[in-house]
């Protein structure tokens, strides 16, 4: 039996690496994506760069991106999902199920004439954003007036490349591959869930992924409720991680921070930037030096707050426990970054039911011991954040390392 | 040779630069028109010869747009390109052109508005001189 | 090697004033290894002349080449013998041997250095070079562990070192310079030769060339 | 002889959306281009009629330099090279213009001029472009794994299941490395020994692994695919070729005694002393009351200590049941499994306590005494200890800085193999076939350690595959000045000796990175970078500002 496909399950940075590597070594992938773009939360974050990298890692993920688009032996399949599996190591039947696709991502141009012509208003055709890939115009369903059982077809009318398909109906494939990589990745921890910390109810509370998309959309931090520049700024770390039920580290968030800290300064050296901790995690290549400059210019307290309440003036009250001063605390910040941790993607356990295999004690996929990319079902292999935390390098190479795991497979069976 | 127009070439690093160009067209952030990009391999591909003729054929600003000091994929091609753009600089002072008009940028690729910046920055520099 | 540096451009300028039609000539041997007057450079002066004097009305009208080696007339003749026609003045980017070379063949064209030739070197990293001979004519490295002080001690000390050497063996007169005689020193005991430390040498005849020099070998 | 141009100009509107640039008059003024042949005009040139319809024109007028005006090359630019390919075109064939990114869409007013230029400065680049040929370089490929501890060992066997042969040295006269030095992987049946045991006995019975112990490297020169390494064996040199270099040669661990006032001795102890404690509890005359750590002191940054603190406190708190105290500034937890280990060790009453200032340690009859001031509890802790295990700091071994200026290779802040920049994680170096894994990159843990060992071997595979040679020395023109040599961030350049005799500088294709570094600094313009040759640049340079 000789099946050289292998078929990579979410095309975010470890999916990504994972494709690549299978397909240089010879395979020929699939590559799935439940979203309509490729990339993964790593797509949308930005450089934290001052004057000099910080080492982010974030300007490693178009490259790769642009790299997997264009290889000769990756399909990509977005909107897509696995719902079913059948047959054995070296010799799997996958069923994916692929969503209704108005807009064809092959046929698009990206041009926009569909969304310029749309005459619903919010346009039921949304552009895409600048980092997307595929660069194709995406159709909001529950806008669109056509698939509202109206006589509207401008867009479909004026499309230059026929690109519009209201009949498309969602699609049911099935594929032959000879080995699976899992790289779902994960979710952001929903600050929602601390309600006292005022997320979602404060504007000028955010989160890490919030202050991630912000400056990689307008290069530089405003504040949400007046579009002034932030003076008094606070991280909280730990937020939704090495908690009762989130029992471990989300391994990116301390550094995260600090880079933003060191940004946020870069940008306003007047700014005053506070980091509340438990435990900093510094350690890792070349961090060393950097958290030296950090304790230079970012203030480091030991401590989380308990709660955050908005004064009228819109100024943040945080309450918390400086441990070194024995005593409970006040302190008025404009904004709150609050550090959300990784946690499992929620579907994840409908997908470790369909491919039968096991999720660990902490909600992620379960891998085995001192191999942290295979799983108990042969022929199956996990990659990047969908097995446990990690950063932007940690899961290009758990990718890599996934992809060798897979490859070896394959070639013993040939 | 129509001298009257004040054009800018930017040398863009494809690794950076020249996607942040891009990026700032997806986002429809407008900026001189005036600007010609130059994809190179690397900032460190620009040599002060390429610069000098820009400013021959009459151009009056030159960008030359690699990646953030530290993130270069060739280490020192960043690096080297700002020395060179250095000593450009000189070479230019000793024919009467103004220093300020040859100018290093490290970017990201996610970096439109500093791209962006730049670029008016510079157009604005040279609408003044 | 010949080391040189390429001359400001104001005192280029000075010698090329009134002339039009002018010829740059690079040299493709040691001028170009030391980034002084190679290819390149001849490139970017011309687009610097160029740029000069287009500012200021009147453009000069430029012609480049590059020589194998400036200095042998046979391939000055070579490439150049076409091109000077047509110029007024010749540029050269060689060394001194280079221009006095080329000015000799065509006598009746004025030929101007556009490099200042420093010293006889040796490339410390890229783009840096060093001084290492001065060319007296009475080597005596032998008796030195290879390390010449007559160029690399910056007193030219024949009996050093001299009572001003800084702590970490740096030079009294440029603390970023080696002692030269710290560095004989060093080498010679690496060397078990530290014996010729202790020897006093007579001051040396620096007439040994009679200038101008000049060496015929004998088979030839 | 030079083939004259014969330029075919494809102008693409994109479904007539860039209303900015007025199609028909870049048709009419880019017909007057030199050498050109055809002009047309697309509003899909990308799709599969766009393309059809291209590749018959290219055909029918017998074009052999494109020149597409269109979206941003990074979109399509493989798509258009693979169909021109199709009709018979060499991919380098052709040139595009981006007229949608960085024109249209960048600018409100009219922006037909600038198209128009851009369309020129293509055409003008395009004009002088060459076939580029892909040489399928052979390539050694043997691996040399240089360090045979468990990452060194593992990466042989890897390298060996994908039938690929493998040299494994070690500088010690036997196999092992540091894994011995923990004591268990808490919760894990298997021991680190007998781990090491099983990766050993695997690597003694595989055919495709030789192993050479009690061997150094004393020099390396070659490029990817093409290494020769002179290794000395006692008295005996060899000399061998390899198509790529793994190392694997780990950490070293040392109590610095500066940091802890006393230097180590029978009650102050290292993790190594601790772990042999451990596996013969009988030989100690009685059993310690008190055990305690001490961490942060020497290195806050490092993730190792911790590692093997957790599961050697466990082992104590298991085996010799004492009391057990970890003194720290910031608990790394930022690995897999960390966290619950260390709520597993405070429930099996570890107890932590973290300071902010460093604390004193000194010596109260015959027992080691730490003074600390706890900042979770806000008191000064007093603690006498039978024994005190110091905090090891983690450091690259000796040969690091040697190894790594011979190789031309960059080391990190701390004096660990690679240099800090992104792009050469997580394993690769600024030469081409030169890997890092595990310990000597720097602070690592088993399971980033495997992950560096599967990457590297999949590095190495890519490396395999042919490439195209893009940058070459031009032998007539190199005056063999050495500065490629020195300036190539990738060492892919030597010197070879050409027909004649002289001597030139060559580029290795495999090795070669095109940043174009040496191009640019080349003082002869002997360096020839096809797709960004000087006279390329400069003729999309000269397109400027000519009217149009």
């Amino acid at each position: 039996m000789e099946n050289n496909h292998a078929l990579v399950i979410g095309a975010g940075i470890s999916g990504i690496a994972s494709a690549l590597e299978l397909a240089n070594g010879g395979l020929s992938v699939y590559l799935i994506e439940k979203e309509a773009t490729i990339g993964g939360y790593a797509a949308s974050f930005c450089c934290k760069a001052t004057d000099v990298c910080t080492k982010c890692s974030v300007c490693l993920v178009p490259e790769k991106i642009n790299e997997v688009v264009s290889h000769p032996r990756i399909s990509i399949l977005v909107n897509s999902i696995v719902t079913g599996i059948s047959g054995e190591n070296g010799n799997f039947r996958v069923e994916v199920f692929q969503k209704s696709q108005y807009i064809s991502p092959e046929r698009c141009i990206a041009c926009g004439i569909c969304a310029e012509v749309c005459p619903t208003e919010p346009k039921a055709i949304l552009s895409p954003l600048a980092e997307a890939v595929p660069y194709s115009y995406s159709l909001n369903e529950t806008q669109c007036l056509r698939l509202k059982g109206e006589d509207c077809n401008l867009c479909r009318e004026r499309c230059p490349t026929n690109a519009i398909d209201f009949k498309s109906k969602p699609k049911r494939q099935e594929l032959s591959v000879g080995t699976i990589i899992v790289a779902t990745g994960f979710e952001v921890f929903d600050a929602r869930e601390t309600g006292s910390l005022g997320y979602s109810r404060y504007p000028n509370v955010l989160t890490g992924l919030d202050l991630e998309r912000i400056f990689n959309r307008e290069g530089s931090l405003k504040l949400p409720s007046n579009g002034k520049e932030p003076q008094k700024i606070a991280f909280v770390q730990c937020v939704g991680s090495r908690n009762e039920s989130h029992c471990y580290c989300s391994q990116v968030c301390c550094k995260y921070a600090m880079r933003f800290a060191r940004l946020i300064k870069y940008q306003n050296p007047n700014a005053e930037v506070t980091i509340f901790y438990i435990d900093l995690q510094t350690a890792g290549k070349g961090f060393d030096k950097f958290y030296e400059e950090c304790k230079e210019s970012i203030r480091f307290v030991r401590g989380v707050p308990v709660e955050i309440l908005e004064a009228p003036s819109g100024e943040l009250e945080m309450k918390f426990e400086n441990i070194l001063e024995e005593k409970g605390n006040r302190e008025v910040f404009d904004l709150v970054v609050l550090s959300v941790g990784m946690v499992p993607m929620k579907d994840s356990r409908d997908l470790a039911r369909i491919l039968g295999i096991n999720i660990g004690d902490e909600g992620f996929f379960d891998a085995k011991p001192f191999d942290s990319t295979e799983t108990n079902v042969e022929g199956i292999f996990l990659a990047g954040t969908c097995q446990g935390p990690k950063d932007i390098c940690d899961s290009i190479a758990h990718g890599m390392t996934a992809a060798k795991r897979a490859t070896e497979v394959l070639t013993r069976w040939k | 040779m129509s001298r009257e127009d004040n054009k800018i070439v930017a040398f863009c690093c494809q690794h950076s630069a020249y996607q942040v160009a891009n990026k700032a067209g997806r986002m429809r952030l407008h900026y001189p028109d005036n600007v010609r990009i130059i994809r190179v391999p690397c900032a460190g591909r620009v040599d002060v010869q390429h610069i000098l003729k820009a400013f021959e054929k009459g151009v009056v600003g030159v960008l030359v747009m690699g990646c953030q000091e530290g993130a270069c994929q060739h280490l020192t091609g960043n690096t080297r390109a700002k020395k060179r753009v250095k000593y450009t600089e000189d070479l230019l002072k000793e024919v009467g052109i103004d220093g300020g008009r040859v100018k290093m940028v490290n970017l990201a690729p996610d970096m439109a508005q500093r791209f962006v910046g730049e670029i008016k920055e510079m157009a604005e520099k040279i609408e003044g001189r | 090697m010949i080391i040189a540096e390429r001359k400001p451009l104001e005192e280029i300028k000075n010698m090329l004033a009134g002339y039009k039609k002018i010829l740059v000539v690079g040299c493709g041997t040691c001028t170009t290894i030391c980034w002084a007057g190679g290819e390149k450079e001849v490139g970017v002066l011309s687009s610097q002349l160029k740029l000069a004097s287009s500012g200021e009305g009147n453009e000069l009208s430029i012609v480049e080449a590059t020589v194998e080696r400036q200095c042998e007339k046979e391939m000055v003749i070579e490439e150049l013998r076409d091109k000077v026609e047509e110029v007024e003045a010749i540029l050269s980017m060689g060394c001194g041997v280079g221009a006095q070379t080329i000015a000799e063949i065509f006598e009746e064209k004025p030929v101007f250095p556009a490099v200042n030739t420093t010293f006889m070197g040796m490339p410390e990293k890229e783009g840096a070079w060093v001084e290492m001979c001065g060319a007296c004519g009475d080597c005596f490295l032998d008796r030195m562990g290879g390390i010449c002080p007559v160029v690399r001690c910056a007193k030219g000390l024949l009996n050093g070192p001299c009572g001003g050497t800084r702590k970490g063996g740096k030079c009294e007169i440029d603390p970023e310079k080696e002692c030269a005689w710290v560095l004989i020193y060093q080498r010679l005991e690496k060397q078990d030769r530290l014996d010729l430390m202790r020897k006093y040498y007579e001051p040396k005849n620096y007439g040994a060339v009679q200038r101008p020099g000049r060496v015929e070998a004998a088979t030839a | 002889m030079e083939v004259r141009a014969r330029l075919g100009i494809f102008l693409c509107d994109c479904g007539k959306s860039l209303n900015n640039i007025d199609f028909s008059k870049v048709k009419e003024r880019a017909e007057k281009f030199q050498d050109v042949v055809y002009v047309g005009l697309s509003s899909c040139l990308c799709l599969k009629e766009g393309l059809e319809e291209m590749l018959s024109v290219v055909r029918q007028e017998r074009i052999n330099r494109v020149v597409i005006a269109a979206c941003s090359p990074e979109l399509k630019e493989n798509v258009f090279r693979k169909a021109l390919e199709e009709a018979g075109l060499n991919y380098n064939c052709l040139s595009i213009a981006n007229i949608r990114e960085q024109c249209s869409w960048a600018h409100e007013a009219d922006v037909t001029d600038k198209a128009l230029e851009l369309i020129r400065m293509a055409a003008n680049k395009a004009r002088l472009l060459q076939p580029v040929e892909r040489k399928d370089t052979p390539v050694n490929t043997e691996v040399l794994v240089v360090g045979g501890g468990f990452s060194g060992m593992k990466s042989a066997l890897e390298l060996s299941e994908l039938g690929l042969r493998v040299t494994l040295m070690e500088r010690e006269p036997v196999l092992g490395g540091k894994l011995g030095e923990f004591e268990g992987f808490y919760g894990f049946e298997t021991t680190p020994k007998e781990i090491l045991s099983s990766v050993r006995e695997a690597i003694e019975g595989n055919k495709n692994i030789g192993v050479l112990t009690s061997a150094e490297i004393i020099r390396v020169e070659g490029e990817a695919g093409n290494f020769t390494v002179s290794i000395r064996r006692g008295e005996e040199k060899v000399s061998r070729s390899f198509g790529a270099i793994i190392f694997a040669t780990g950490y070293t661990t040392e109590i610095l005694p500066q940091d802890f006032e006393l230097k180590p001795d029978v009650n102050i102890i290292s993790q190594r002393k601790l772990v042999e404690m451990l596996e013969a509890p009988a030989g100690l005359e009685q059993r310690p009351g008190t055990i305690g750590f001490v961490l942060d002191v020497s290195d806050e940054n490092s993730r190792l200590p911790f590692l093997s603190t957790l599961n050697n406190a466990l082992a104590v708190k298991e085996k010799l049941g004492s009391e057990v105290y970890v003194f720290c500034k910031n608990l790394k937890v930022d690995s897999e499994g960390m966290e619950r280990l260390y709520r597993e060790a405070r429930e099996r009453g570890v107890v932590f306590l973290k300071f902010e200032e460093k604390p004193r340690i000194s010596k109260e009859d015959g027992r080691v005494k730490v003074e600390a001031r706890d900042v979770l509890r806000g008191e000064e802790v007093v603690l006498l200890c039978d024994f005190l295990v110091a905090e090891e700091k983690v450091l690259p071994p000796e040969g690091t800085q040697t190894l790594s200026s011979m190789l031309n290779i960059g080391t990190d802040s701390r004096g660990f193999y690679q240099d800090e920049n992104v792009y050469l994680y997580p394993v690769a170096s600024e030469r081409r076939g030169v890997f890092f894994v595990g310990g000597c990159r720097g602070d690592s843990d088993l399971a980033r350690a495997s992950t560096d060992i599967s990457s590297a071997v999949t590095s190495f595979i890519r490396l395999l595959s042919p490439r195209d040679v893009m940058v070459e020395v031009k032998p007539q023109k190199c005056r063999a000045c050495l500065t490629c040599i020195r300036v190539c961030p990738h060492s892919a350049v030597k010197l070879v000796r050409v027909e004649t005799g002289e001597e030139v500088a060559k580029i290795s294709g495999v090795a070669c990175d095109r940043c174009g570094i040496c191009t640019a600094i080349c003082p002869a313009k002997a360096i020839r970078f096809e797709g960004y040759a000087d006279e390329q640049i400069l003729a999309e340079i000269e397109a400027i500002g000519e009217s149009l």
